[in-house]
């Protein structure tokens, strides 16, 4: 479990301490959705804005 | 008349069934292309090769390999370098004249690079960015005719090629249809390690008799219903019919086609 | 004009060297064969696969690769699974219509198996019945002329295929000799991994201008020799020239040609 | 190390206790060439009559 910064309001963002890289996880204030990009240490990013779906 | 016939994959399904059935089509002048899979082969050279094998899920519940660079190197080992000598071998016992491709021969098989995208694996949601795997664009129909027009039985698979002249993985059964479509075959047969579409997967006495594109709500999910999706674009595209066998009996073609009529 | 280009096998040479050089023959109307080997490949894959690798030896000291049924199938792996992709792949994105074979497809290396024989293994003389191995009898010309004449690059290598239907390892210089003579090709163009043939295999600085067939008691062994072996063959076989070359270079094949004169 | 006897003269046939099936040894009295077909127990048989080298 690691508290990170949200890379876009600030906000206070927890981490499982599970989390592996590439994980995607939402910040609770500003809605975003974050990539955490490293594990050690723990580094939050804005995530690429792609699909989820296959596009079929 | 031409007939693509897309086998192999499912684990306890034996490829080389084809090879009589083949070696009957063309005899009476017909041509064939044999398109195949092979993911049995390609997990278990995966765990002989230590390369562990995940599936992406998406949201609506599909799920697909995920094919990292190591997993495809092992598709590529597998289907190339296992599956498709294998069955190469058994036609050419059965007197069949069949060269194997892959879809990087000739760039036969060309497709779309699947671009970074967020998944389901283990559990977790991710982003994708390794993940070698394409959607069919185009395949390229002036080889695969001239092979033909030589007498010779294409045998291909996956992977294609993409627009970086990289292979990546593309679904065989939807392959299949591409292939057919871009053919303008007559017949693509599905063989399965099922009796036939099920409406029960678990349960073989529920094969359907009759089963609408249109239907919605359907219980057929997982492998079949791509195969049914993979149908459903094979016929729209032109191709005569399209049958979905059970692949573990003798003479599964000949049966599939109804004899030879 | 057909050149035939035998390339791979050597560690520390790279077979997509020759994609420039196929391109560029093939742009002018040169009809081209590229047959690989790739036994770094197979040795590596093997390492991983935990399949040990052994060589048989005769009392003459040659020495070939030990290929019971485990190698062969990491034979087959290797070389159709992993060097071809991608020597076909590196073909593909120089804009060359590269399609792969080994002699499985189309039955187009055909070789006698070889039967019970001794011979020296780990310095222990055995009966050796389990080597999955052939001496090639007949090349098929009629598909390898019809990809040719299809405006296709023949992309072959072992292994062969028997006369019960089962494949058989061959040695890829003798197999490229053999193709080269039966598809009556102009050059045969051995690519390895030293400068030229050298008078003593260890020093680089020690290639010889010339060196004539009929020389005995030549300190030449190893691959050289059965290289020098393929090469008279090929020559009393009616190719028209046999070039031993760098294939470590950038275009080593038309730097062996004199150019594309 | 073990003494088997020659199926052939019915000789002493010494086998290397390292020996491995399928190994030739021969016979020191009759010089027939002889096969280790089995190491557990130790059993000589005739050797095939095989061709020793590549045939090239
Ligand atoms: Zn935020
Ligand atoms: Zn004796």
């Amino acid at each position: 479990m690691a508290m990170e910064l949200c890379p876009s309001c600030r906000g206070q963002v927890v981490v499982d301490g599970s989390a592996r890289a590439s994980e995607i996880v939402e910040c609770p204030e500003c809605g975003s959705v974050l990539e955490l990009v490293s594990t050690n240490p723990f580094a939050l990013a804005l995530a690429p804005d792609v699909a989820e779906d296959w596009g079929e | 008349m031409l007939t693509v016939i897309k086998c192999g994959g499912g684990a306890g399904q034996d490829p080389v069934h084809v090879s009589p059935d083949v070696a009957a089509l063309t005899a009476r002048g017909d041509r064939v292309l044999v398109l195949h899979g092979g993911s049995a082969s390609v997990d278990h050279l995966a765990g002989r090769l230590g390369v562990p094998q995940r599936r992406l899920c998406t949201p609506s519940g599909t799920s697909s390999r995920y094919t990292d660079p190591a997993t495809l190197e092992v598709l590529l080992l597998a289907l190339a370098g296992q599956v498709k000598p294998m069955l190469l071998a058994d036609l050419h016992r059965h007197g069949v004249a069949a060269i194997g491709l892959t879809g990087i021969d000739v760039g036969v098989l060309q497709a779309r690079r699947r671009s970074v995208h967020t998944a389901e694996l283990d559990g977790r949601r991710v982003v994708v960015r390794d993940d070698q795997t394409g959607t069919l664009t185009a395949v390229r129909t002036g080889p695969l005719h001239a092979l033909m027009d030589a007498g010779l039985v294409p045998v291909l698979s996956p992977p294609a090629i993409a627009e970086d002249g990289l292979p990546v993985n593309v679904d065989a059964d939807r392959a299949a249809a591409a292939v057919a479509v871009a053919l303008g075959a007559e017949n693509l047969i599905f063989l399965t390690g099922a009796p036939g579409l099920l409406a029960d997967p678990d349960d073989e006495t529920t094969v359907l008799a009759e089963h609408r594109l249109t239907d919605g709500g359907s219980r057929i999910a997982g492998g079949m219903a791509v195969k049914l999706k993979a149908a459903e674009v094979a016929l729209r595209g032109g191709v005569g019919q399209v049958l979905i066998a059970d692949g573990r009996v003798q003479g599964p073609v000949l049966r599939a086609l109804g004899g030879l009529s």
